[in-house]
């Protein structure tokens, strides 16, 4: 619209969520920008035309003016309600979701975003939406508070671990956008990113229906890799022996595991399930404690894929 | 400094102009530290009121496990040593030194008289494994009436609620033992008797905040 | 001798006194040694132990700053790992604001100066400021502590669950440091209240308190109302950590937003125990230098206790996003907006005052100058966060970051700035290099806007805080932004130097350099060790620069036992009086 | 008030006694009540209100407000308004927060 703030915001893909909040950011911006001329403008000039040319310069005695203070009360005042009321109908447009939204629901956990689908389609860091069609978000988090923040949207909201919260948004354009995670998470919460990947409604279909009903191929070590995927693993693991937040998986198994209390363990099948259920129980040497517990969310038999898997990593 | 007067009495500061400023500063100052405290317990009391709006069966259910009689005695335990309080600061007005000790005396020995309840209510709960926070352990025929799943949240509240107290007049029995200490040596005064008077001040706040505690937590159901 | 008339009862016998120029005595000689330092009960030099220690925690966390700009400069790792960051900026954040902006105007500028102002031999209590200085550091040492077991990572903000699982030794360290010291500005503002209530010189009733006394006494009330809520939170917290007592933790039952309203009812109030007393500042600074009476008074004393007021019932707009009822939020959101409308007030006040005055630039007046312009950015960006619609997109962004280092640092640390130049002489006695004072200032506006100015930019195209890493989009505005940083650390190292170097010199400071008529000033530079030698007596308004200077050097003649009492002198009898 | 004419209240022993004897009083009565079949919001709001009187007679007499300058009943009524406040807006957000339910 070439507006002289425009270069402030990133692309508008979302106008039903993010008119709002663009009309208002201009419309404060510029009456700020007003104001700070005029308050500028004014110690500029009185600090010359009033400058100080002797000590004993004769000030005249001007205590107030009430017309003054109410004037600059009032005016201020009237721009603020304008602010308020503006805001606060664009947020009630963000809280409220058209009927017809398609849901899709996001976990967020340190630090990835796990998003599944109705018909039982999973994917890590990667929400699949169709173009031209609201999409309400369903959130909650496994481990501490993040935030799901997409700009391109204007959406922000933050996800937690006893409730659900939601977002949505419709997106006009076929195309990804970025999603950040804007609260504080520990370590990777630079790295907590995902994709909105928008397709067109058909292709969407087709997307989903390639992805639904999960698992299903029946080997365990492909199984295995799948949970390891989808489950953000990688995320602290590598696979190549790169070293990260936690050890790398590459040649684990078998492998002599010195922990922080100074002692060993070998990797078999049962540390490996301690350590994916109560990661807390066993630290390895010159790793914090920080991974999420899978109790409840990972299977026995989720689990012995995972270790069937682990088996061929060398 | 020609400001040090020969006429300034021994007890008032250089920077005050006589006794009565420094008293009224020293009151007012204490005042100003007792806001201070009730906002302090008032983030307590908020906790409490935001779980107990949440979960108001919760806590029916959990105050059952509180002893209504002794919270009732320790209730009373305390309104008489503010009672004993404020008559120290009435000898101490009227000059009364024996008056004045016997009276903190009485004051000490009733604060302890709580804390010894207090210590046995909660070696009672302790036993019955209801303790704060990770130590929270019920026996089973406990966990029978405490079915809530937040039964340790209004423990949580309870015991840092009544700790904090506790340990506000354990700092007071301090102060009392001190303000006995100089009252045995003849410090007080009709002239000067600020420091029972701010420490009768704090000492009433723990008994005002008590008088709160008592039916909120014991009482409610 | 002139007699003043005070009251139906008592006439006060008031004499001229006229500061005399390089004092033989005064509190630096009066009682020397180091002992005599760490025990002294002197406000003044209290005032001064406590700007040493903000100066020093200033050029840690600044230095700390300077790291983590570097960090920035390219995505992913330039020269530390994610966790080093993460605690930097913890760090960074905790310091500034716990142990830098809170305790600097009012405890160590204004433990200087509100006893002066007020005309009294001291504090009301001197023994418990000290103590409160102690605890201060006590608190430090806590939170050193901390910082050798491995330091913390949980942002300023501590929120919960995260800063309740994991590594908890060091957050209980951390917390409790926090915690003891929040009994530090718990006790200043006991003492600063009762002093301006109780020791007010004869004559000072409350339309002649200086507005920098005001200012304090606002800052007083929301620290005492809002502090020990911040003593009860964080200790939750640490017992939280230390035995999962469950009430901030989703895990054990307990409401994480809870602990954000907690944290958030005294850490809102607390950017205004930051600011009010900057404001202070400035209105002695700008009716010093354009030599003229403030424009409305009234306005700016009766703003700070609006701002006060108000400022308690806003604390929600930090958690619009965070699952807070609707309620709730549109309350908040609307409150946010009146907050703006005193601090407005002031500003059109101030810009008033310099309506033909008699302005002389010199660096304190420059500082405010550069306060009036970097504080009016912060604050309309302040009034952006708060709109409901726009918060959601911004939260959590640099744009949060470069608002609150704009009212801070542009706001604040200016101020205090002003103020540290303005009654250098009278802490000092000496006289620091005028010329030299305008190039550093001039360097910090500039390093400041090119450090924040971008952060505006791409913290609302997306970029969001407490990052380690970024996407390449954001490259350049870091750059620019750390380049920014260096600058402002030179600036930082040339105040550092002329003051040191003003220090060392032989040169005395005037009295009252400025020819302000503030009772401050009407005292030796540096003070005696009680102020002054006489009882001061007040008949102006502390800004009357139409009137003659003799007119604010009155005393008491004799020895007077009624002091305090003797507030009540009527203005306008002894104008009668005199004339 | 100068310093010479002024002397600090001082409380008969009566006052005191009547005042403590009327806390005891009021804490039995308290419990007794307790005992009592209130429906629910009545029997929290009879507790409180008993409190409220017990903590006007402690700070009234015991405290010495009622002898003493304004402004120190004015910073205790201060205190409450607050915490009133901290409570009730915190009230706002945690009784009224909106519940999402997945739908699948
Ligand atoms: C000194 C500290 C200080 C000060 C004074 C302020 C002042 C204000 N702040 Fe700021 N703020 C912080 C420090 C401060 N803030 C900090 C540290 C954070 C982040 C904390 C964290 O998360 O780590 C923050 C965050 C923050 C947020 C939350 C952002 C988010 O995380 O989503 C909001 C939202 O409303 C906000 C609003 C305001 C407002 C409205 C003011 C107002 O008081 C500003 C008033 C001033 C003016 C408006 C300018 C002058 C007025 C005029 C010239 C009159 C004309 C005006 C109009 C027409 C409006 N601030
Ligand atoms: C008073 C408040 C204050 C001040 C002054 C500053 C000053 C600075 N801050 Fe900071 N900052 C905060 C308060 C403050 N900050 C807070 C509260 C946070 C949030 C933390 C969190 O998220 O938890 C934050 C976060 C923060 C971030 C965001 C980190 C992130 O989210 O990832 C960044 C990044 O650029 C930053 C940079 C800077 C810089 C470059 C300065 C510079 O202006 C510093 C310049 C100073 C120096 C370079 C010191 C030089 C001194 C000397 C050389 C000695 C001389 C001594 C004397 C004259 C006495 N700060
Ligand atoms: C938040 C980061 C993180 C995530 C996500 C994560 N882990 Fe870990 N993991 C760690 C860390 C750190 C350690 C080492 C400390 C410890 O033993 O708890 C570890 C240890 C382990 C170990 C023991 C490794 C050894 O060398 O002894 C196994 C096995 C393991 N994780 C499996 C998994 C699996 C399977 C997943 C996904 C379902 C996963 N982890 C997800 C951080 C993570
Ligand atoms: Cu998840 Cu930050
Ligand atoms: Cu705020």
């Amino acid at each position: 619209m070439g507006r002289l703030f425009d270069f402030m915001l990133p692309e508008n893909m979302s106008p039903l969520t993010a008119d709002y909040t663009d009309g208002l950011f201009h419309f404060i911006n510029e009456a700020s920008t007003i104001v700070l001329v005029g308050i500028t403008i004014a110690l500029i000039y009185f600090a010359i035309r009033y400058r100080r040319k002797s000590s004993d310069d004769k000030t005249p005695v001007i205590t107030h003016n009430n017309k003054l203070e109410i004037t600059w009360s009032v005016i201020p005042l009237f721009i603020t309600l304008i602010i308020f009321s503006w805001g606060y109908k664009g947020w009630l447009n963000l809280k409220a979701v058209p009927d017809d939204a398609y849901e899709i629901h996001v976990t967020g956990f340190k630090w990835n975003w796990a998003v599944s689908y109705e018909n039982g389609a999973q994917t890590l860091n990667e929400i699949h939406v169709p173009q031209g069609t609201p999409v309400k978000l369903v959130m909650k988090s496994r481990d501490v508070l993040h935030s799901f923040f997409v700009p391109d949207y204007r959406v922000k909201q933050d996800v937690l671990p006893n409730r659900y919260t939601y977002v949505w948004f419709q997106a006009e354009e076929v195309g990804e956008s970025q999603v950040f995670c804007t609260e504080y998470c520990g370590t990777s919460h630079s790295n907590m990113l995902a994709k909105v990947i928008v397709h067109e409604p058909d292709d969407f279909k087709n997307w989903l229906e390639m992805n639904g009903g999960a698992g299903g191929s029946g080997d365990p070590v492909e199984a295995g890799k799948e949970l390891v995927n989808l489950n953000g693993c990688q995320a602290c693991h590598s696979v190549d022996g790169t070293p990260g937040i936690g050890p790398s998986f590459k040649g684990i198994w078998g492998k002599e595991e010195s922990l922080a209390d100074g002692s060993t363990v070998t990797v078999d099948e049962n540390y490996v399930r301690e350590s994916i259920l109560n990661p807390g129980a066993k630290i390895v040497a010159g790793h914090d404690n920080v991974m999420t517990p899978y109790e409840g969310i990972l299977s026995d038999e989720d689990i012995t894929n995972i270790i069937e898997y682990l088996k061929t990593i060398e | 400094m020609a400001n040090h007067s020969a006429t300034h009495p021994a007890h008032v500061q250089h920077h005050f102009v006589d006794s009565d400023q420094q008293f009224e500063s020293a009151k007012m100052g204490m005042w100003v530290f007792l806001v201070n405290e009730i906002l302090f317990f008032g983030g307590l009391f908020t906790a409490y009121i935001v779980f107990r709006a949440w979960y108001p069966d919760l806590f029916t259910q959990a105050a059952q496990e509180l002893n209504k009689l002794w919270g009732g005695v320790n209730t009373i335990v305390l309104i008489g040593s503010s009672l004993t309080v404020a008559m120290a600061i009435r000898s101490a007005q009227k000059n009364q030194k024996r008056g004045l000790e016997l009276n903190l005396l009485f004051t000490i020995i009733l604060a302890c008289v709580f804390l010894v309840i207090k210590y046995f209510e909660y070696e009672h709960k302790l036993h019955l494994g209801i303790a704060p926070g990770s130590f929270w352990n019920p026996t089973p025929e406990i966990l029978a009436e405490l079915s809530h799943p937040k039964a340790n949240i209004f423990f949580s509240i309870y015991y840092v609620m009544t700790g904090i107290h506790g340990l506000h007049v354990l700092v007071g029995i301090g102060l009392m033992i001190w303000l006995y200490i100089r009252a045995r040596k003849g410090h007080f005064s009709s002239e000067y008797y600020t420091p029972v008077e701010i420490t009768g001040l704090y000492w009433h706040l723990v008994d005002l905040i008590w008088i709160f505690l008592f039916p909120l937590l014991y009482l409610i159901e | 001798m002139e007699a003043v008339k005070t009251s139906e009862k008592t006439t006060l016998q008031v004499k001229r006194f006229k500061p005399s120029e390089n004092p033989t005595t005064n509190f630096f000689t009066e009682e020397r040694g180091l002992k005599a330092w760490l025990t002294t009960v002197d406000h003044k030099k209290i005032g001064l132990m406590y700007l040493g220690a903000v100066a020093f925690f200033f050029a840690l966390a600044g230095f700390l700053a300077i790291a983590l700009r570097t960090e920035l400069w390219t995505p992913a790792k330039t020269f530390i790992e994610a966790d080093t960051y993460n605690k930097l900026f913890t760090l960074h954040g905790a310091m500034m604001v716990f142990f830098v902006l809170v305790p600097s105007i009012p405890a160590a500028l204004g433990n200087f100066i509100l006893p002066m102002q007020l005309g009294a031999k001291d504090v009301a209590f001197p023994r418990l400021n000290l103590a409160s200085f102690y605890i201060y550091l006590i608190g430090a040492v806590f939170t050193f502590i901390a910082l050798f077991m491995g330091g913390f990572d949980t942002g300023w903000t501590f929120y919960t669950p995260y800063s309740s699982d994991g590594d908890s030794a060091t957050v209980i360290w951390v917390t409790l440091g926090v915690f003891i010291l929040g009994f530090s500005s718990i006790l200043t503002s006991t003492n600063f209240m009762t002093t301006i209530h109780k020791l007010r010189a004869p004559g000072i009733t409350w339309d002649k308190l200086p507005l920098n006394i005001w200012a304090l006494y606002a800052t007083s009330i929301i620290q005492i109302l809002a502090t020990p809520v911040l003593a009860i939170t964080i200790l939750l917290l640490s017992l939280e950590n230390i035995m999962d007592i469950g009430i901030f933790d989703p895990a054990k039952g307990g409401d994480p937003v809870l602990y954000q309203h907690f944290f958030w009812f005294y850490s809102h109030p607390a950017v205004y125990i930051m600011i009010v007393p900057g404001f202070g500042i400035i209105s002695e600074v700008i009716t010093t230098f354009s030599k003229k009476t403030i424009f409305g008074y009234w306005a700016i004393a009766l703003s700070s206790l609006a701002i006060a007021f108000i400022g308690f019932l806003v604390w929600g707009h930090h958690m619009f996003t965070s699952g807070q009822s609707p309620v709730a939020t549109t309350i908040f959101s609307f409150l946010t907006f009146l907050v703006g409308i005193p601090t407005g007030i002031k500003i059109f006040n101030w810009v008033a005052t310099l309506y033909k005055g008699s302005i002389d630039m010199k660096t304190p007046m420059l500082y405010v100058f550069i306060f009036l312009f970097l504080f009016s950015i912060g604050g309309f960006t302040g009034i952006m966060l708060g709109a409901l619609s726009v918060n959601i997109h911004l939260h959590d962004t640099y744009y949060v970051v470069a608002h609150f280092h704009y009212v801070m640092m542009g706001g604040t640390l200016m101020a205090l700035l002003a103020g540290l130049h303005y009654w250098w002489p009278k802490m000092t006695g000496k006289m620091y290099n005028e010329t030299l004072g305008k190039v550093a200032a001039t360097l910090i506006f500039i390093g400041f806007n090119m450090t924040f100015l971008p952060q505006f930019v791409m913290g609302a195209q997306g970029m969001p805080r407490r990052y380690y890493n970024y996407i390449d989009q954001f490259t350049p505005f870091h750059q620019t932004s750390t380049v920014g940083s260096y600058v402002l650390g030179v600036a930082f190292l040339i105040i550092l130097y002329y003051l040191v170097k003003s220090l060392m010199s032989d040169e005395k400071a005037p009295a009252n350099p400025w020819e302000s008529r503030g009772l401050e000033w009407q005292s030796t530079s540096p003070p005696d060790l009680h102020n002054f030698d006489h009882t001061p007596v007040v008949i102006n308004k502390p800004y009357d620069y139409h009137r003659p200077m003799e007119e604010f050097q009155l005393g008491l003649a004799v020895e007077h036992n009624g002091h305090g009492e003797a507030h009540d002198v009527d203005v306008k009898e002894t104008e009668q009086e005199n004339s | 008030m100068s310093a010479d004419n002024h002397t600090h209240h001082i409380a008969t022993a009566k006052q005191l006694w009547t005042v403590g004897i009327a806390l005891v009083i009021l804490t039995l009565l308290t419990v007794v009540v307790s005992n009592l079949p209130i429906p629910s919001p009545l029997d929290i709001i009879v507790a409180l209100s008993i409190a409220l009187v017990k903590a006007f007679l402690v700070a009234a007499f015991f405290m010495g407000l009622y002898w003493d300058v304004k402004f120190n009943s004015m910073l205790l009524i201060g205190a409450v308004v607050f915490f009133i406040l901290m409570v009730s807006v915190t009230l706002l957000d945690t009784l009224y927060r909106d519940d999402v339910v997945p739908s699948f």
